[in-house]
């Protein structure tokens, strides 16, 4: 665990080939680059609490009064915004497998290095760039940690 | 010799982990879990739909088929006979020299006793008669596997604990290390098949546990292991033995 | 009841059911569900209450929801329950199931199993054999399961 | 329609009132399903279910797609005398099925 911190914390940068159309690079614990056009953070919001698009309810709960029925497998979304600068939440939504191997927390934008995908989603990532520049817009407005 | 291989084995692989945790499993089986309402719904036969697939099996084992015009109970006798059988499947058999479950050898006793035709994997008949000999040995401990089985109870360890699919999840990353917990509304089971073939309120239908492993890959977006399968049969050994010691259930409800 | 509700005639609850049912099977909606009770009241008042209608107030899935409902009525030949309808808000279609009842029964008291596409509320509504009504109403929340079919 | 399970005591005491439970085997398709092709799977349900005690009517019932399939219905009884319990089931496609059960007053 301390060892996969250290490897990402020492390599300046990283090629991370998870669209094969656009190489997108790590720097440190971030992703500087967007993956698409600025996010939308209703749109963002939208994705989350979509239980068959984001799933991110099934294991974080949210402030999200709305919402019933939310996991707590992971930490809880308030206060993302706080926590974490916008491109630190890029990379641990596209690929929190590069900070932690072991995690449960899919990569939401990897598509190399997978076993045995389902046909209908070969090659595809799990949210398209957009949509997670999306979710990130939208986590960035969660600045009250959990009470 | 033998320590250093296990030395190695530990220090190469999450399985040796994966063992040392399931000493101290405390197994619950997911009835355990289910709202007071599902409960009574299996409690009680009168209002258990699965009841219906086993007055089926019922009558399907008293019917002659095939071009030797047997039945069930012809070489069996009553289906009473057929108590503890549930307990110990999937099973090796010599006849057939592989592991098979329960629903391949009625198949395969289909085949060779009655010489009728085929059914698919998960036709009603199978089914049904799958849950009538379940049935008979309802509150019974699932039995521990044995030596003829230890080469599927690994190769199924070894995919159970296997990352695989678009959310690259394995098996035992919800259902060993996250047992309990919630995702969204329904709290992760540790997955123990107690009760095949099951009443899954989510199909409105008895299904098997193959079935069952269909939707669990699904869910990580992964395909799933072919119908009838070594791999496929090899999970379900692995989870027998995982599950060993608990009481059968059959035929069970589940959400 | 609603104004809204009351105007629907029968021939406009249906079309609206066919059209909803169309375009987007899953969600019918409250003004449906009124209308469907209008159909089955006359427009005769409702009284609030003798009925009781069990639901689990929370599911794990809405495929096969275990309900009971009960009149408190004494099933004589002179007084008795002789209709129970029940109605949903959100399924595709109303109308759930109307049971018709005779003093036979001894005691007004009907259980099944009723599917819901979503969380929602249950009304059922019990009539006696010289025509007064009853009714309950309950909510009904349906968690969403996590690993599906497909 | 396949198998039917009724569940009714088969003595009774004058003035008891008994519950009688039914499940039948249906898959109560609703007509609102798509199939693979996206096409409409037509509807089949059961939508009437009748009990008759020696000939007279003692409960029905008109189902509708929100019925769960395999339905299950109970119902209460308080029989006057012995006889036969007549159970029926209709479907969208014509079918019909009919159960019997005895219930001897002691």
């Amino acid at each position: 665990m301390v060892s996969h911190v250290l490897r990402a914390a020492s390599l300046a940068a990283v090629l991370l080939m998870a669209s094969p159309a656009k190489a997108q690079m790590i720097v440190g614990d971030a992703m500087p680059e967007p993956l698409a056009g600025a996010g939308d953070a209703m749109r963002g919001r939208a994705i989350i609490i979509d239980r068959q698009k984001g799933f991110c309810l099934l294991c974080h709960a949210a402030p999200l009064p709305d919402q019933r029925f939310m996991g707590n497998l992971a930490p809880n979304l308030a206060g993302a915004g706080a926590r974490y600068t916008q491109a630190q939440l890029r990379l641990r939504i596209a690929m929190p497998s590069h900070l932690n191997p072991d995690t449960l927390m899919p990569s939401y934008f990897r598509t190399a290095g997978l076993y045995a995908v389902a046909m209908p989603y070969v090659g595809k990532p799990i949210l398209d760039g957009q949509q997670i520049e999306d979710v990130v817009a939208f986590l960035m407005t969660l600045k009250e940690p959990a009470p | 010799m033998k320590r250093l291989a296990v030395l190695i084995a530990c220090l190469s692989g999450p399985v040796c982990a994966q063992d040392s945790k399931s000493v101290s499993f405390d197994k619950r089986s997911t009835f355990d879990l289910m709202k007071p309402e599902t409960q009574a719904m299996q409690r009680d036969d009168a209002s258990n739909p699965a009841m219906l697939w086993v007055q089926e099996g019922r009558a399907l084992w008293q019917a002659k088929a095939g071009s030797t015009d047997k039945a069930c109970q012809d070489c069996h006798g009553d289906v009473a006979s057929m108590k503890g059988v549930a307990t110990r499947y999937p099973a090796y058999s010599a006849a057939q020299q592989k592991v098979v479950t329960l629903g391949q050898q009625i198949q395969f006793c289909r085949a060779q006793e009655q010489k009728a035709e085929p059914w698919t994997a998960e036709a009603r008949p199978v089914l049904a008669l799958s849950a009538l000999v379940g049935l008979q040995s309802r509150g019974l401990p699932l039995a521990k596997t044995g030596p003829a089985e230890a080469r599927a109870v690994a190769e199924g360890r070894a995919l159970f604990t296997e990352r695989r699919g678009q959310m690259n999840l394995s098996c035992a990353q919800c259902h060993d290390d996250h047992a309990g917990q919630s995702l969204g509304g329904a709290i992760i089971p540790q997955g123990h098949p107690t009760g095949y073939p099951i009443y899954r309120l989510e199909w409105q239908d008895l299904g098997s546990l193959e079935r069952r492993l269909r939707n669990c890959l699904n869910g990580v977006r992964s395909e799933p292991w072919p119908s009838g399968s070594s791999e496929n049969v090899a999970v379900q050994t692995y989870l027998r033995e995982r599950a060993a010691g608990l009481p059968i259930e059959t035929p069970a409800i589940r959400p | 009841m609603r104004l809204d509700a009351m105007m629907f005639t029968r021939r406009d609850a249906l079309t609206g059911i066919l059209l909803a049912c169309a375009l987007r099977p899953a969600a019918a909606t409250p003004a449906m569900m009124e209308a469907a009770i209008a159909d089955f009241t006359k427009n005769r008042p409702v009284t609030e209450g003798r009925v009781k209608l069990d639901l689990p107030p929370l599911v794990e899935n809405g495929n096969a929801v275990p309900l009971t409902v009960s009149v408190d009525s004494p099933m004589t030949a002179q007084d008795f329950i002789s209709r129970i309808a029940l109605f949903n808000e959100k399924n595709p279609q109303p109308n759930i199931a109307l049971f018709y009842l005779t003093p036979h029964a001894g005691r007004a008291q009907v259980s099944t199993r009723i599917r819901l596409g979503d969380s929602q509320f249950i009304t059922a509504i019990a009539e006696t054999n010289t025509g007064a009504l009853f009714s309950a109403k309950a909510e009904l929340i349906v968690t969403l399961p996590a690993c599906a079919e497909n | 329609m396949a198998a039917a399970l009724i569940n009714v005591q088969k003595t009774v005491r004058k003035g008891e009132i008994i519950e009688i439970k039914t499940l039948m085997a249906h898959p109560m398709e609703t007509g609102f399903r798509t199939g693979l092709g996206g096409q409409l799977i037509p509807r089949d349900i059961i939508h009437r279910f009748v009990c008759t005690f020696e000939g007279v009517e003692i409960f029905a019932a008109d189902l509708f797609p929100a019925i769960s399939a395999n339905p299950f219905i109970a119902f209460t009884f308080m029989p006057q005398q012995s006889g036969t319990l007549t159970f029926r089931w209709f479907d969208d496609k014509g079918g019909a099925q009919v159960e019997t059960a005895r219930i001897e007053m002691v």
